[in-house]
């Protein structure tokens, strides 16, 4: 087997475990394959980072490729949803739906959350702007019904808002791509290399033109919509607070970078072509409005899955900063963002699922006195919530450094008071409802029994935050790759 | 085929896909709604397989055959499912009334024309020409996307849109490569499918049919 | 009753939670204990390093992704390694003991050492992200030392103002670092100022007004003071006179380093602006601490004032740079460090009694304690010499830096224009900050040690045990060496001065104390000893003339006519402030209650009028609470705009694919 | 010689204090049409205090049997470190105007803490007035020190006051004459007299020093009395020298000149102290809360020295 062929392999695997699910159903085994097809990608991501290194590319039929940044997306992609897979365990103990329904039993849990994962993966490797579309559309189609698992009125209409809103975004970003495709192929690129991302960037000089800013505007604004930008955020906090905890994970940790990572690589073609100057300034503006509101919809929060649904909008407005700063030093900061981000938020996100197992109830005013109900979870709380914020020694806090490093090199310093400022409210807020949450005294009626948690969970977010400290620690190897994956988008300045 | 009567029946071709969807911003039942996407969508099946015969291509022929199958067959056929067979038919509600949408309709086809101008300057063949009549089209779906409250009409409204990008599409550039849009159909197919059943879902614990109502999730 | 509170879900509670803080263990103490004196030897040890050898640097690439550490030593950052060092050093017996007696969360426990650690840090940090790195580990690792009472409503509420103080901080201070050093954040602290001075004037005075917020909110400065009063109360004794004594004096460095040495020569509103900054702090920070009550909240507020009038130096500092007097510069730089080495000494030393007393008594409340000089011996007297050195007396540690404060403003140049008129200004303030702090140190030491106990609690204390006794009087013999002879750290201010200004200040410091070139000087010792000579001519007088008199008598005192005075019939510290709340009721807005208790509705005829008045802080109330609501005023209007409506939602949606069109059009 | 002279200027303070303190209760009474009692009085009362027993009143220690104490050294110490009968005496170059005020301050506090340790409500009252009245004046005393070592360019006593005797046309300067109305009311407030204080009245309400040493009694109240009369001497002292130096000895090395510095001392400190009896009859003591009204007015006086002294130009004899 070729090692490009790993590519395809990866996309696939999860596919054919779904398969295998739906006949077998979901037991021992299968549970063992789920494992394996996730750490399938983690091998993949470690073999094409190797080949980058030397320059290589992977390429798989012009349609798949992999290159540092790509390593680097799967790399969390793999690490996140092993996390989620085994958190998914303890969940749908917790909560067995409707067997007989198949987008309620946990098969059909299982099996969505694989084709899930093998979207995602598609929409990372992928290297033609059409199957990335169609990747990042699947996303949504197989996490409606995650979102919808717990077959309330709530978690409909989330699911509901979250797919006509996501799907409205990306469809815009289809016709995006339709508009890019007739640029290139007006400039002179064969219709089968039209789309290719790498061949696009080669070719972007020849498309300096209106077609190329308008499809690349309507590519901008459609995947902003599933990184959770302004003006398509509106669906982030819905889905997030209703989706299972493992899904809100995978989805605010890995599904919102990934998008973030197509961003990535549209806005190397948009510097190549038409300069970044359009481009950067709508994402500039839409990620500065993103925090904001991200920031502003903190302060009064009382919902603490929401809370983090805005803490992730927040950090996603930062992606969405760096990108549009598009120098060296912000495209750094934004892929350790990424990989920070995801890590911390799938911590946060598991442990807030294990209490609301506990509690039944997502209000921050129903949760008080964490600390003593259960320290295990208040400390794995607290070190996620810290790693999000951005204290060193946790990857964050280099990213936002970084980041505000860049804007004052572009010298985009109003915007970076803003976002100081959001952060700060933000910030704040979080701290508010943490010290309630964590110290706050139970109120009267309130039951005040201590909480409890398996082992092996326990275990698992154990090592998810010795991981994310360790990235913290290790700045040798992180600077390394996170060089490597500013390379691969052309930033090496 | 000569290109001249190629171009003229394209030309009438696109005429009758935006004329249809300009009526289903007009039209209030339901089902008239989804039988004028039929009609739309076998109006871009028109579009790809005038193409085809033109270019002598027969992939895009089979592409458009597809999309006869998938667009103007299964699509409007699950959607119809999602329209109570008893009870209210209609879209009484709605956020822009009528007359007022068929004005916003005619100031979207302007509004196509004038952003389309650069586009049609880049290439000027006789075929994208009629690319404002697409992007109108496009426009028109976004619009009714926004504006509408039914369950349906939004599923409907969703469909248009991504017809109207193929047609769009067919319009600049013949088609976009088979692979992408068999697998953006296979999406949209699959998005109409989880939408019904979502929507199925929330029939069965809320009785109702209007996103409006859907307000459970706020700030 | 007795089964009411069985029942009661609190009382439960409080009982788990006693069970969960279980009494330190030796063996657990004894490790934090050394870890943190093996961090504060070290930190002691480079402090000298720095100061006397040539700069070093270091760096690694481990930790800071990116960027890598970078490390470097001069004698600036020595000479604030000293202060956390030498503190350090002194504080762990003390530590050792309240950890032994008083049960504190594990967490509080633990981010001592690391506190500790991180503070050393801090200075040694050589470029800006680094810089920016160790700070914020050592904000990470103070919070639990002020969340150390998570379950009152007020230690949540302190940990939470102090979370939020510093957040402003770090973000004010990211954005003023990465203005500075914008263009090569690694490069090291020194090489900064020729980089920035090729920004433009706004930028740079935008980066001095952030780096002075975010420095100012760790120091305490005026309005950022608010998290002070609120977290010394929380922390334990020990952990307030580090973060007092030290952690403080760090945003002071900050200043020093970022918005004085790194901008560049800067404007002459810099240096206006920190002394306008440095005069409010101090004011405002002394007058709270005169009319506030419980002893830890007093300290926190006359910290605030120490802060503020280094500050002053700080700005005389820069403002004689400016000016090209590099002689005077070196001269208010001197005194700004003396300032605050004494700062740390004698306010470590205060903080440490009133832990002593935190953990022998349970009360910091002064008009609940009373009469510690009988049972307390050794803290009374360190309090004493802490509250002689607080008030910037003669024999204290602080009236050197004070004095020296005072030479550098009456020596102030006549040829500067109208700027001289900072001079008055400055003096006026220090004055007053001076009077009132022996005021507020009288109070203190008077209403808390002296007199009968007013409170069974501090009727039935007894001294805290040896090992925090030996703090204390470790920190005693540092402040009177330091007031007797400041010539200990002579070499501190030389290396220093000659590393900034690159000239020797001209003041000469030992047990006699001269600014060299206008014959002003003090000789310390030489007063100790006159007074030491005129109390033996009284003694041998007394005691020669005792023949003479009839034998003394106790009698009890005069009582206007009661028969028997109670401990509650003594001044409170309220009432010893109430005269100086009244006459300075504008700046203090002292809240006053009045109950009204009538017979009748119309409130003719009274039965009793409950009046309450009570302390509080004004500009918190007037600018972060008002600030507070307008945020949530601002907040409730996005909340109302995301209301759940999905046609809202995709108008929105449809509105930004309009306006990109159009843009990319 | 000069330690001499030195023991010599405190004895001198020691003895005339109690005499000048008499002297103002004659001529005020004089000026009152009352006889008035004998100059010897205070020295008799201090002679029958220091003979009567002690009292000890229960439930104070060691700061009220010692503030009585500190509070005379503290005197005893001022008026060794301030020229008051000749310029050059030993230690001269430390006489620094800061540290006589932080000694000044020592004294109050000392008398302050023993008033609080007594545990009654009227220690505390007085202490209270007593401290506050001593916070609200720092900036005034210190503003006046400004403006007066501007002229001489530092703050050492020795300067200034060597700078007046050569430059002597700078006294008649509108800096010197602001200076000195601010430090006049600075010793008013000081040693406690009208309108800031009475020491003649045991009103309760309206003491200040008198309420925070009532429990004071025997040798003690003869030390609190001594250091009082004696402080406002050295205050007068300080203030005479300061601006109108003539008579003082430059150095201790003939004994003629030292007894003129002691003879003009006296003369100058009795006119003064009397002039200043003469005045308090025709003022009645300020209610508490006007006391800060008149300290900030002393503090003004002296801020429009300090300005004057840096923007009128210096005069040169």
């Amino acid at each position: 087997m070729n090692a490009s062929d790993l590519l395809g392999l990866i996309v696939l695997l999860p596919i054919l475990v779904s398969v295998a699910l739906y006949f077998f159903g979901w037991n021992g085994a299968t549970q063992k394959m789920e494992v394996v097809s996730v750490l399938a990608i983690g091998v993949a991501s470690v073999v094409i980072y190797l080949d980058s290194r030397h320059g290589k590319l992977l390429q798989f039929h012009n349609l798949l490729s992999g290159d540092a940044l790509t390593a680097i997306l799967l790399g969390l992609t793999c690490v996140v949803s092993t996390m989620a897979i085994l958190a998914s365990r303890e969940y749908l103990e917790r909560h067995p739906g409707d067997q007989t329904k198949l987008v309620q039993s946990n098969k059909g849990y299982a099996m969505a959350m694989q084709i899930f994962i093998a979207a995602m993966t598609l929409a990372v490797v992928s290297d033609n702007l059409g199957l990335t579309w169609v990747g990042i559309e699947a996303t949504t189609i197989s996490t409606a019904f995650l979102v919808a698992h717990k077959a309330t009125t709530k978690a409909s209409e989330a699911a509901w808002k979250y797919v006509i809103i996501c799907s409205f975004g990306i469809t815009i970003a289809f016709f995006g791509t339709v508009i890019l495709y007739f640029s290139a192929i007006n400039s002179g690129m064969s219709p089968a290399n039209a789309l290719v991302i790498h061949d696009l960037v080669k070719n972007a000089s020849h498309m300096r033109n209106n077609a190329t800013t308008l499809g690349l505007g309507l590519l901008l604004i459609g995947y902003a919509t599933k990184v959770g930008l302004f003006p398509f955020h509106t669906w982030l906090a819905d889905a997030h607070s209703q989706a299972p905890a493992p899904v809100s994970a995978l989805m605010s940790g890995v599904l919102l970078s990934v998008a973030g990572g197509v961003l990535l690589r549209i806005s190397e073609i948009s510097r190549l072509s038409i300069g970044h100057k359009v481009f950067s300034d709508v994402l500039m503006t839409m990620g500065v409005a993103t925090i904001v509101i991200a920031a502003m919809l903190l302060v009064r929060q009382k919902d603490y899955k929401r809370l983090y649904a805005y803490s992730s909008l927040e950090n996603m407005g930062l992606i969405a900063v760096g990108i549009a700063v598009g120098s060296k030093i912000a495209i750094y900061g934004l892929i350790i963002q990424i990989v920070g981000h995801g890590i911390s938020k799938g911590i946060v996100f598991i442990t807030t699922g294990h209490i609301y197992d506990e509690l039944g109830d997502t209000s921050i005013d129903s949760l008080r006195s964490l600390s003593h109900r259960s320290p295990i979870l208040a400390t794995f709380a607290i070190i996620g919530t810290v790693g999000i914020l951005g204290f060193p020694p946790f990857l964050l806090f280099g990213g936002e450094t970084s980041i505000a490093f860049g804007l004052i090199r572009s010298h985009d310093i109003i915007a970076l008071i803003i976002v100081a400022g959001a952060l700060l409210i933000a910030a704040i807020s979080i701290y508010r409802h943490g010290i309630a949450m964590l110290f706050g005294p139970v109120g009267p009626g309130q039951d005040t029994r201590p909480f409890s948690i398996k082992t092996r969970a326990t275990l698992m977010l154990f090592g998810a935050s010795l991981l994310s400290l360790l990235l913290g620690i290790d700045g040798p190897n992180v600077t390394t790759i996170a060089r490597a994956g500013a390379n691969a988008i052309g930033v090496s300045l | 085929m000569s290109v001249g009567s190629f171009t003229s029946l394209f030309y009438f071709d696109i005429g009758a896909f935006l004329f249809f969807t300009m009526a289903i911003a007009w039209r209030k039942s339901l089902f008239g709604q989804v039988r004028l996407l039929r009609a739309n969508a076998i109006a871009l099946f028109l579009l790809g397989l005038l193409s085809g015969i033109y270019a002598k291509d027969a992939a895009l022929i089979g592409l458009s055959i597809v999309i006869l199958l998938v667009r103007a067959y299964g699509i409007p056929t699950i959607i119809a499912r999602a329209i109570p067979h008893s009870g209210d038919q209609w879209e009484s509600t709605r956020v822009v009334n009528t007359t007022a949408s068929i004005l916003i309709v005619a100031a979207i086809t302007a509004f196509a024309y004038i952003l389309t101008e650069p586009l049609v300057a880049l290439n000027p063949t006789k075929r994208i020409a009629s690319l404002p009549v697409g992007v109108s089209a496009l426009l028109i779906a976004v619009f009714l996307i926004v504006t509408r409250r039914r369950i349906a009409t939004q599923l409907i409204a969703f469909a248009l849109f991504d017809n109207a990008i193929s047609a769009c599409a067919f319009v600049l550039t013949e088609g976009v490569p088979l692979v992408v849009e068999s697998g953006a159909l296979l999406d949209v197919l699959l998005l109409i499918f989880v939408l019904v059943a979502l929507a199925s879902n929330m029939r069965s614990q809320t009785q109702s049919m209007d996103i409006a109502e859907l307000r459970e999730l706020h700030e | 009753m007795i089964s009411s509170q069985i029942t009661n879900p609190k009382a439960v509670e409080s009982d788990q939670i006693k069970k969960r803080f279980d009494p330190m263990g030796r063996f657990f103490v004894i490790m934090i204990c050394t870890l943190s004196a093996l961090v504060a030897i070290s930190a002691t040890t480079i402090a000298l390093l720095a100061i006397t050898r040539p700069p070093w640097h270091g760096s690694t690439n481990l930790f800071l992704a990116i960027y890598g550490l970078k490390l470097a030593t001069d004698p600036l950052s020595g000479v604030f390694l000293l202060i956390s060092g030498s503190l350090g050093v002194m504080v762990i017996p003390h530590l050792y003991g309240y950890l032994r007696r008083n049960h504190l969360p594990t967490t509080t426990v633990i981010a001592i050492p690391i506190f500790i650690f991180t503070m050393a840090l801090v200075p040694l940090a050589n470029s800006t992200p680094t810089f920016f790195f160790f700070w914020e580990l050592m904000a990470l690792a103070s919070v639990p030392l002020v969340a150390a009472h998570p379950n009152d409503q007020s230690g949540r509420r302190a940990t939470f103002v102090y979370l939020a103080m510093t957040q402003l901080g770090a973000m004010a201070i990211l954005v003023a670092l990465a203005i500075i050093s914008a263009s090569h954040p690694g490069t090291p602290l020194a090489g900064l100022s020729a980089l920035s001075s090729r920004d433009s004037n706004t930028l740079r005075s935008l980066a001095f007004l952030l780096a002075l917020i975010g420095f100012g909110s760790k120091a305490g400065i005026v309005p950022f003071h608010i998290w002070l009063p609120k977290a010394h109360p929380q922390a334990p004794g020990p952990a307030s006179a580090l973060m007092s004594g030290a952690m403080v004096s760090l945003g002071i460095y900050g200043i020093i380093r970022f918005c004085i040495l790194s901008l560049g020569t800067g404007a002459k509103w810099w240096a206006i602006t920190l002394i306008v900054f440095g005069s409010i702090t101090a004011i405002y920070g002394i007058l709270q601490a005169s009319v506030n009550k419980d002893l830890k909240v007093l300290l926190a507020y006359s910290t605030a004032e120490n802060m503020g009038l280094a500050l002053i130096a700080i700005g005389l500092f820069q403002l004689f740079r400016i000016l090209h007097l590099p002689n005077l510069a070196a001269e208010a730089l001197g005194a700004g460090v003396l300032i605050l080495v004494a700062h740390g000494l004698f306010k470590g030393l205060a903080f440490l009694v009133a832990g002593s007393i935190q953990s022998e008594i349970g009360i910091t409340d002064l008009d609940q304690l009373g009469g510690l000089a009988k049972i307390m011996p050794v803290s009374t007297v360190g309090f004493g010499i802490a509250a002689l050195s607080a008030s910037g007396l003669p024999f204290g540690s602080a009236f050197i830096g004070e004095w020296l404060l005072l030479q550098t403003i009456i020596h102030l140049p006549r040829d500067i224009g109208s700027l001289v008129l900072i001079g008055p200004i400055a003096l006026g303030v220090v004055a007053l900050t001076a009077g009132l702090s022996v005021l507020t140190m009288v109070k203190a030491f008077g209403i808390g040690f002296l007199g009968t106990p007013r409170s069974k609690r501090a009727g039935e204390a007894h001294e805290s045990s040896t090992t925090m006794s030996t703090s204390i009087i470790a920190l005693m013999i540092a402040n009177l060496g330091l007031a007797f002879d400041p010539g200990v750290i002579n070499f501190v201010i030389l290396h220093l001065s000659e590393s900034i200004s690159g000239v020797y200040p001209r003041i000469a410091l030992g047990s006699r104390i001269s600014i060299t070139t206008t014959s002003s000087a003090i000789f310390p010792s030489i007063g100790a000893a006159l007074f030491i000579v005129g109390a033996i001519a009284i003694y041998l007088i007394r005691r020669f003339t005792a023949s003479k008199r009839p034998q003394p008598l106790d009698e009890i005192r005069w009582g206007c006519g009661a028969k028997e005075l109670t401990p509650k019939m003594q001044y409170t510290a309220t009432s010893f402030a109430e005269p100086l709340e009244r006459i300075f009721s504008d700046i203090l807005v002292p809240r006053r209650d009045i109950e009204t208790d009538a017979f009748d509705s119309l409130d003719l005829i009274v039965k009793r009028i409950d009046l309450r008045e009570s302390p509080h802080d004004a500009i918190e109330t007037a600018l972060w609470n008002r600030l507070a609501r307008a945020l949530d005023l601002v907040a409730s209007q996005f909340r109302r705009f995301h209301n759940g409506s999905l046609i809202r939602y995709l108008m929105l949606g449809g509105l930004g694919f309009a306006v990109v069109m159009v843009v990319t059009h | 010689m000069s330690y001499l002279s030195l023991i010599l200027q405190i004895t001198l303070i020691v003895v005339i204090s109690p005499l000048i303190g008499q002297l103002m209760i004659k001529i005020k009474s004089k000026a009152e049409g009352r006889r008035g009692p004998s100059l010897l009085q205070g020295v008799r009362e201090l002679g029958k205090l220091l003979k009567k027993g002690e009292i000890n009143p229960i439930g104070t220690g060691s700061a009220f049997a010692l503030a009585p104490a500190i509070y005379l050294v503290s005197t005893l110490v001022l008026s060794a470190i301030i020229p008051l009968i000749a310029l050059k005496l030993p230690g001269s170059s430390n006489y620094d105007l800061f540290w006589v005020v932080g000694i000044l301050l020592i004294g109050t506090i000392a008398l302050g803490l023993g008033g609080l340790d007594t545990a009654t409500a009227f220690g505390g009252m007085g202490a209270s007035r007593e401290l506050m009245v001593a916070a609200l004046i720092e900036p005034s005393i210190l503003m006046a020190i400004y403006a007066l070592s501007i002229r001489a360019n530092s703050s050492n006593i020795f300067k200034i006051v060597h700078a007046t005797l050569s430059n002597p046309q700078q006294i008649a300067s509108p800096q010197s004459a602001l200076a000195l109305i601010g430090l006049v009311i600075v010793v008013v407030a000081e040693a406690g007299r009208i309108p800031i204080d009475n020491p003649s009245t045991h009103l309760e309400l309206t003491m200040i020093h008198e309420a925070m040493v009532l429990e004071v009694n025997g040798p003690k109240l003869a030390m609190v009395k001594l250091a009082s009369s004696m402080r406002l001497v050295i205050l007068i002292g300080l203030v005479v020298n300061l601006f109108f130096p003539i008579g003082i000895s430059y150095s201790t090395s003939s004994v003629g000149s030292i007894i003129l510095g002691i003879v003009a001392l006296v003369i100058k400190v009795s006119l003064l102290a009397g002039l200043l009896a003469f005045v308090e009859v025709f003022l009645a003591k300020l209610r508490l809360f006007r006391v800060p009204e008149l300290l900030a007015g002393s503090f003004v006086f002296g801020f429009l020295a300090v300005t004057a002294s840096y923007f009128l130009p210096v005069i040169k004899a």
